[in-house]
């Protein structure tokens, strides 16, 4: 689905990410994990498109995207939820959903993901008219994630999901993950909770500054141990 | 600010650009010569002043003329009814400046970015008005300061020298004051100010305090500069010291030089002054326009390729020269929201 | 004053006031997409005039006719503007950004004057010259014109920001360009739109205010401060918000005009700004 | 010496631009004929050229003052120290007068100005300023005489008057006359209006007029407010018996080309008039030379620019000399017929303030697309149409 | 030192904070803890004089501080950090807590020493030239806490400090609370990351809808079953 290959992004010419390289398949879920400012953020805007590369390459079902602007990557199946979830906040919960589906011309289509979104989080279709920037913290994670759904992706990317989200909400955020993958999308995922974005994971990588150090399946990079004493505090 | 050797440096330059400065129009003769440098030196003065709050503190003010326009009339007035020597006059006119900025800031200050600009412009428009309807200040027809007087006591030379002494001492002057308030805990808040407002609250910093101290002295400071003009044309008007082309030059003297660094404003006067002066003089006469089209191609061509001014271009080019290259996405502000 | 009086100076007022609002909603809407104050924007205007000068000069073709045309000429004007000029001042502070807008205006104005002579000019007749009356109340038939164009042209924005796909991406766009961008948004597209749509705007009102007013390189600096007041009094962004304070500052500026004196028309506009602004820091509608 | 460089300051750009480019023609003109370069009719003050300097060539700087009195001071500065020009001229605008006549005083190098028209500018007793234009005081004065004159010719009152000015130096200036020329002569003012100048509607200020009912109003406006007002007017159906312009924008060449019909029967102070060629054949045929080579007659305004450099000229010559000292001289001993002049006036003749003291003015009436001559009677062309026929009864 | 009585807050008809009292003692540890949308962060603007309560009393070292300003606040000793940090972006990371310090000393010279204390307190001396915009999220938390710690306060409100902190720092970040309680300033924590808040508060007050719903020792918030309904789950 995605090939990563040594990508290099800076800010102000400071390297934030020096050499990542990932693969994901189709349909699996994949976890990034790292301490904070390692890049992890990095990584996934410039997956799609939002930093410029210095160097390296990103292939999205085998075609080189690395030149295409992030909006059109949008088009090809590639979206990112980012950090702090970027809703528009006085825009209604169902503009806000509309604007996810901007690419998806067929109505009919959108209309489906849109019911789907309203029938999983019956919250968010009770509230379809009110502003989203008066939703609740969790409520708001979920509108952003049923937000990049309904551009019918391919590859949803998501980062830290459940930052600022009360403890009662995450298991949650967690479950509707393994629910997007159930509908067939594949799921690059950051988090700081770590042990449970391993826990669902099928594969994870791990980043320390700017580079990939480690990976492996989910069980295994929770067994190791000292992923165990960086990130897990154990 | 930074380190001493730096800072040490810094003033050696600055010495070294005041002794070239000063001896300067022994060099150029010619009067329109120097009265050129003279409008430069203005306009480096009012733009250092203008700093100290729209720089500095960051409240964009669009309507300094007030100030100078206060600076002025008062200095005038007090010439043409009481006698007074402008040089207390400059000062009485400051002193009124600051005042109107104490009241003025007061309410206006609530407002921020765009809408204390455009406040700021109405003041000075309402201001406008106001004096031009005003039968006490002569209103429209404007005041004239005596043509047979001249010397020190009135400040009024019949050459030019006199007035480069002077503006190039005020200058000094305000670069002298805005440098102490850079220096000072002030000159930190205002920054912080400029930055974060809440932030700088939270660290027992009163906005209405600092924003009002940044104000009165640019004020005071740009009403000195009206008191000037008025001596240096001997002839003023309400169009010609309170219009609001005048509030956006002062602004765009600062921005084009740097805003919120020392010598901005100084460069921008240079450049600005330049421009505008060159391009009138060896196109105007056509009656065509192309001075003015000359003129706003070289503003355009500046905030396209120094958006932070030249100071700002200069820095950049000194940083990244070798192999330099251009951010293609700049670092957005990374805001979370909750 | 007599009821007849009264009546009479609120319907100019009125009248004034919706023309106002028309200048102004393309001023609010750049600003509200992109946070750019256009200095230049009474130059759109004046482009607008202009176009329709030439239209009628040249073709005879009316300018209430030629409106589309004018429209989509200043689109044009817009957009080029846009890529030419504001695309590279994005990232630049506030300050960079008057300085550039305001560049563009005195270039504007020069321009006008190197092609078009320094000279005033006057649509001599148009369809829409004459007067209506209305009992003891009079206004020209080209105002009332202007100011029904006015109502709909807002209408029309209003309705395509706020019910249609593209202006809820535009105001997308507006909240939060990268947040937009991961919509699949392209932002550059928006903002080129908010510029087309802006001038456009302004070129509608410019050949509506043709019909009426005298046409020269300098007629934006008219209107320049007014729109400011009605965009800053309406709320930066609000188009709503700019409609309502069009109609709110050409009623107190007739009327205050009328009743202190002419000579404080402006003063008394600019006062009732800071009046509101004291107490509605964002204007009437203006968005935090 | 072969050139004689003499500098021109006028609103080349900004809100007046389309004026300052006319005079700039008017004077470019007056230069042409001086240095023979057209073939001038005989008896022209300016065709004689400049046989005391030996045939030399005057040459314009022009310098463009934006319609900012510190640009204007800047420019005289720059024409005088750096142009090296022998004497200035321009700027039109009374206040841009003041400041950049000033630095000509301070430089002692000789200043004549030919068109701006507040009285204060003779009042300052400088000695290098000269005025050939009359000024407001006379231009004001003659309206109170001209509604006299219609009063006994009618048997109308013409008493109840409204003032309408534009809110600048010239504006309050003549306000202030209209006031006092009020009271010392028995009108009664029904409205007093400054209104700001550039604005972008009129109708509250046409509405007081409206409302007071004058039978007169007196109107100063430059050329955009002029046609603002006017239309203004029409929409809201109101026409007094007489508009009593001041000059200006109601006399601008553009006035008529953008009004038409409805700029008809408006009543104006001038200074000059194509029909005065009547009695002045200079007139017509300096003018024919004006049209051909900008394509425009002339109004007021550039005959009155013309007049000045034709003036200036003929100090030069008679100075023989390029020296300010022997300039001014010169202009203080001017004394022309009205045979050599393109204007109405009894002469030029400067008095100890440097005010031409032989300038008269005219009033005339738009008839028929055209300025005619209405006022003083003995050298009208046309009577008065009085009152002013209705909007729809044209 | 504080004492809170009966404070509300509401902003035009949505109420945030609803007739809630508690008292801090010298030194203490307070940790702060609700559902997103809670009122926690209101409650802090409340504390700080950002916000002028509706009803209620607060005392602080004897004085009403009942509606003060910020300014007033962070002169009795009450300092705050922000839930979106706001750091001064232009400035260096000395000169940020150069400005926190000037409240007690107007001195530049002395203003940076001081600074440097509170710089190396925190563990960002290596970064004290750099500018605050170039620092990571997480470093400009811990600036802000500098800064506020410059300003010698009695009273500490730290708001969301550790989110998006892995465990390791999560870790670190609840030492850096106990140093701060060890020089005798009192603290007032919001968290969602129970694990690093319930080790070192001395007592949990809970929020929910705006009201206080429990008051007590982390142990007995922790089998609070009102506490676990609202906020902690399972
Ligand atoms: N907008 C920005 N401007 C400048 N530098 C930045 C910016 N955003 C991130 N950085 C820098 O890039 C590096 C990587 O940051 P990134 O946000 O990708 O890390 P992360 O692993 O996502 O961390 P976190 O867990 O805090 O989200 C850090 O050193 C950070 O300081
Ligand atoms: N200035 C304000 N104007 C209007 N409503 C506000 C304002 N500030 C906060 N609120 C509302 O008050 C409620 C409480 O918000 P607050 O920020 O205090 O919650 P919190 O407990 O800090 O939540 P979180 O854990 O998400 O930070 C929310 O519904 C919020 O929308
Ligand atoms: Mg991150
Ligand atoms: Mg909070």
């Amino acid at each position: 689905m995605l090939q990563v290959r040594n990508i290099q992004s800076s800010y102000r010419r400071v390297p934030a990410i020096r050499d990542i390289s990932l693969t994901l398949n189709r349909g699996e879920i994949v976890a990034l994990v790292g301490g904070n400012g390692n890049g992890k953020s990095t990584t996934l805007r410039a997956v799609a498109g939002l930093n410029a590369l210095d160097g390296g390459s990103i292939l999205l079902k085998g075609q080189d995207i690395s030149a295409v602007p992030a909006h059109e990557r949008v088009k090809r199946g590639l979206v990112l939820v980012p950090e702090g979830r970027r809703l528009f906040p006085r825009l209604t919960v169902e503009q806000n959903l509309m604007l996810g589906g901007f690419t998806t011309s067929d109505a009919a289509k959108r209309e489906q993901t849109l019911q789907f979104a309203y029938d999983t989080f019956t919250v968010l279709g009770e509230r379809r008219r009110q502003q989203a920037g008066t939703l609740s913290g969790g409520e708001q994670q979920m509108l952003a994630m049923c937000r990049g759904l309904m551009s019918q992706p391919d590859l949803l990317m998501l980062d830290e999901p459940s930052w600022g989200v009360a403890p009662k909400l995450v298991t949650r955020i967690f479950e509707t993950i393994q629910l997007i993958r159930q509908r067939g999308i594949t799921v690059l995922l950051v988090e700081q909770n770590v042990h449970r974005a391993l826990e669902i994971a099928d594969r994870g990588y791990v980043i320390q500054t700017g580079r990939v150090v480690m990976e492996g399946s989910g069980q295994d990079l929770l067994g190791n141990d000292e992923v165990r004493q960086a990130y897990l505090g154990m | 600010m930074t380190t001493g050797t730096n800072s040490s440096r810094k003033m050696a330059g600055t010495a070294a650009l005041l002794a070239l400065a000063a001896i300067l129009p022994l060099a150029v003769t010619e009067p329109s010569q120097q009265n050129f440098l003279i409008l430069i030196l203005m306009g480096a003065q009012m733009g250092v002043a203008w700093n100290i709050v729209g720089g500095y503190a960051g409240q964009v003010s669009l309507g300094h003329a007030v100030f100078y326009g206060i600076g002025a009339y008062t200095s005038t007035m007090l010439l043409l009814t009481l006698g007074l020597t402008p040089w207390i006059g400059a000062l009485a006119g400051g002193l009124v400046a600051a005042a109107f900025a104490l009241a003025m800031g007061w309410p206006c200050f609530r407002l921020k970015g765009h809408y204390f600009a455009m406040a700021t412009i109405a003041v000075a428009e309402i201001m406008q008005i106001l004096v031009t309807n005003s039968d006490a200040l002569e209103g429209a027809v404007g005041l004239y300061l005596p043509m047979d007087q001249s010397g020190w006591g009135v400040l009024i030379f019949l050459s030019k020298l006199p007035y480069y002494y002077v503006i190039l001492g005020l200058l000094v002057l305000t670069v002298l004051v805005s440098w102490a308030i850079e220096r000072s805990h002030i000159g930190y808040y205002f920054r912080a100010i400029k930055d974060e407002p809440e932030a700088a609250r939270a660290l027992g910093v009163s906005l209405t305090r600092y924003k009002l101290i940044a104000l009165t002295v640019s004020a005071f400071l740009t009403a000195m500069g009206g008191s000037f003009y008025a001596q240096k044309e001997m002839f003023i008007d309400p169009g010609s010291v309170f219009a609001t082309t005048i509030s956006i030059k002062i602004a765009l003297i600062a921005i084009l030089g740097g805003v919120g660094r020392l010598t901005g404003p100084v460069l921008g006067a240079v450049i600005l002054i330049t421009i505008e002066e060159y391009s009138r003089t060896l196109f105007g006469s056509t009656g065509s326009g192309t001075d003015m089209i000359i003129y706003a191609a070289m503003i355009i061509l500046v905030a396209v390729f120094s958006p932070s001014g030249v100071l700002g271009l200069l820095g950049d080019l000194r940083r990244h020269l070798p192999g330099a290259k251009p951010d293609t996405v700049k670092a957005e502000k990374m805001e979370i929201r909750p | 004053m007599t009821a007849d009086i009264l009546f009479q100076v609120l319907v100019s007022g009125l009248l004034i006031g919706l023309i106002y609002a028309l200048v102004a909603v393309g001023l609010t809407l750049i600003f509200g997409v992109m946070d750019i104050v256009n200095f230049a924007h009474g130059e759109f205007l004046m482009l607008g005039m202009y176009a329709s000068f030439w239209a009628f000069a040249l073709f005879a073709i009316d300018p209430i006719v030629a409106l589309p045309l004018t429209a989509l000429l200043l689109f044009a004007v817009g957009v080029i503007v846009y890529q030419t000029v504001i695309r590279r001042i994005l990232k630049a502070p506030m300050l960079s950004q008057i300085f550039a807008t305001f560049g563009l205006m005195i270039l504007l104005r020069g321009l006008a004057q190197f092609f078009w002579k320094p000279d005033h000019r006057l649509i001599p007749h148009s369809l829409v010259s004459g007067n209506v009356a209305f009992g003891p109340v009079q206004f020209g038939l080209p105002q009332f014109v202007a100011a029904l164009g006015a109502v709909g042209v807002t209408g029309a924005l209003w309705m395509f920001l706020h019910r249609t796909r593209l202006g809820t991406a535009l105001e997308a766009t507006a909240i939060d360009r990268e947040a937009a961008t991961l919509m699949g948004i392209d932002g550059q597209k928006m903002f080129a739109l908010a510029w087309g749509i802006g001038a456009a705007c302004a070129g509608l009102a410019g050949g509506l205010i043709a019909t009426f007013f005298p046409i020269f390189p300098e007629v934006g600096s008219n209107f320049i401060l007014i729109a400011f007041v009605v965009v800053v009094l309406g709320g930066f962004g609000s188009v709503t918000g700019a409609f309502l304070a069009g109609i709110i500052v050409g009623l107190i500026e007739v009327l205050g005009g009328f009743l202190v004196g002419p000579e404080y028309k402006t003063a008394i506009v600019l006062s009732l700004l800071l009046i509101v602004l004291l107490v509605r820091p964002r204007g009437l509608l203006g968005k935090a | 010496e072969d050139e004689i460089r003499i500098g021109v300051i006028y609103p080349l750009t900004g809100a007046a631009a389309s004026t300052g480019v006319e005079l700039k023609a008017a004077a470019e003109l007056a230069a042409a004929i001086v240095n023979k370069e057209i073939p001038a009719p005989p008896g022209l003050i300016a065709g004689v050229g400049l046989p005391n300097l030996k045939g030399a060539k005057i040459k314009l700087i022009f310098g463009d003052h934006q319609g900012n009195p510190q640009v204007g001071a800047t420019e005289a500065e720059r024409l005088i120290t750096s142009e090296k020009v022998v004497a200035l001229t321009g700027a039109y605008f009374s206040n841009v007068t003041a400041t950049a006549s000033q630095v000509a005083e301070r430089y002692g190098v000789p200043f004549l100005n030919g068109e701006s028209s507040s009285a204060s500018l003779t009042q300052r007793k400088f000695k290098w300023f000269f005025r050939t234009t009359p000024h407001d005081d006379l231009f004001v004065g003659n309206f109170f005489t001209f509604l006299g004159d219609m009063e006994k010719k009618t048997g109308d009152k013409l008493r109840n008057i409204a003032l309408f000015n534009e809110n600048t130096l010239w504006g309050n200036e003549t306000t202030k006359l209209q006031v006092k020329l009020s009271e010392e002569q028995k009108f009664t003012i029904a409205e007093k209006i400054l209104y700001p100048a550039k604005t972008t509607q009129m109708t509250s200020e046409v509405q007081r007029i409206k409302a007071a009912a004058p039978a007169v109003i007196m109107q100063s406006s430059y050329l955009g407010d002029a046609i603002l007002s006017m239309k203004t007017y029409k929409e809201l159906g109101f026409l007094p018996k007489m508009l009593l312009a001041n000059d200006a924008g109601f006399n601008d060449s553009e006035f008529l080309k953008t009004m038409g019909k409805d700029g008809e029967f408006v009543i104006s102070r001038e200074v000059w008039a194509l029909d005065q060629a009547e009695r002045n054949p200079l007139i017509k045929q300096v003018n024919d030379l004006m049209k051909q080579r900008a394509g425009v007659n002339f109004n007021g305004n550039s005959a009155r620019a013309f007049t000045g450099i034709a003036v200036l000229a003929d100090a030069l010559d008679r100075a023989g000399s390029t020296k300010p000292d022997a300039i001014r001289e010169a202009l203080q001993k001017t004394d022309i017929p009205a045979s050599g002049l393109i204007m109405p006036w009894k002469g030029v003749k400067f008095d100890a303030s440097g005010q031409n003291e032989l300038g008269t003015g005219i009033i005339v009436q738009v008839q028929g697309g055209q300025y005619v001559t209405v006022w003083p009677f003995d050298v009208a062309t046309k009577p008065v149409v009085y009152p002013m026929p209705a909007w729809d009864g044209r | 030192m504080l004492a809170v009585d009966g404070l509300g807050k509401a902003f035009d008809g949505l109420v945030a904070n609803r007739d809630i009292s508690f008292i801090v003692h010298h030194g203490e540890i307070i940790g702060l803890i609700g559902p997103n949308g809670a009122g926690k962060t209101t409650l802090f603007n409340c504390l700080a004089g950002f916000h002028t309560p509706t009803t209620g009393r607060i005392a602080f070292e004897g004085h009403d501080i009942t509606g003060s300003t910020p300014e007033a606040a962070a002169a009795l000793g009450i300092a705050r950090t922000f839930q979106i940090v706001r750091v001064f972006q232009s400035m260096t990371a000395l000169e940020n807590v150069m400005v926190g310090a000037m409240l007690r000393n107007k001195r530049v010279a002395e203003a940076r020493e001081r600074a440097e204390d509170e710089l190396a307190f925190v563990g960002l001396s290596h970064r004290a030239d750099t500018p605050a915009s170039d620092l990571t999220v997480s470093e400009q938390k811990r600036l802000e806490v500098a800064r506020a710690l410059a300003t010698e306060p009695k009273l500490i409100l730290l708001d969301e400090v550790m989110a998006g902190l892995n465990p390791t720092e999560v870790r670190e970040a609840s030492a850096l609370v106990h140093r701060i309680h060890q020089r005798g300033i009192a603290s007032i924590i919001v968290e969602h990351v129970m694990e690093g808040i319930m080790p070192i508060a001395h007592r949990m007050l809970v929020l929910d809808y705006g009201a206080k719903i429990a008051d007590g020792t982390p142990a007995e918030i922790a089998e609070n079953p009102a506490v676990i309904a609202a906020y902690l789950g399972e």
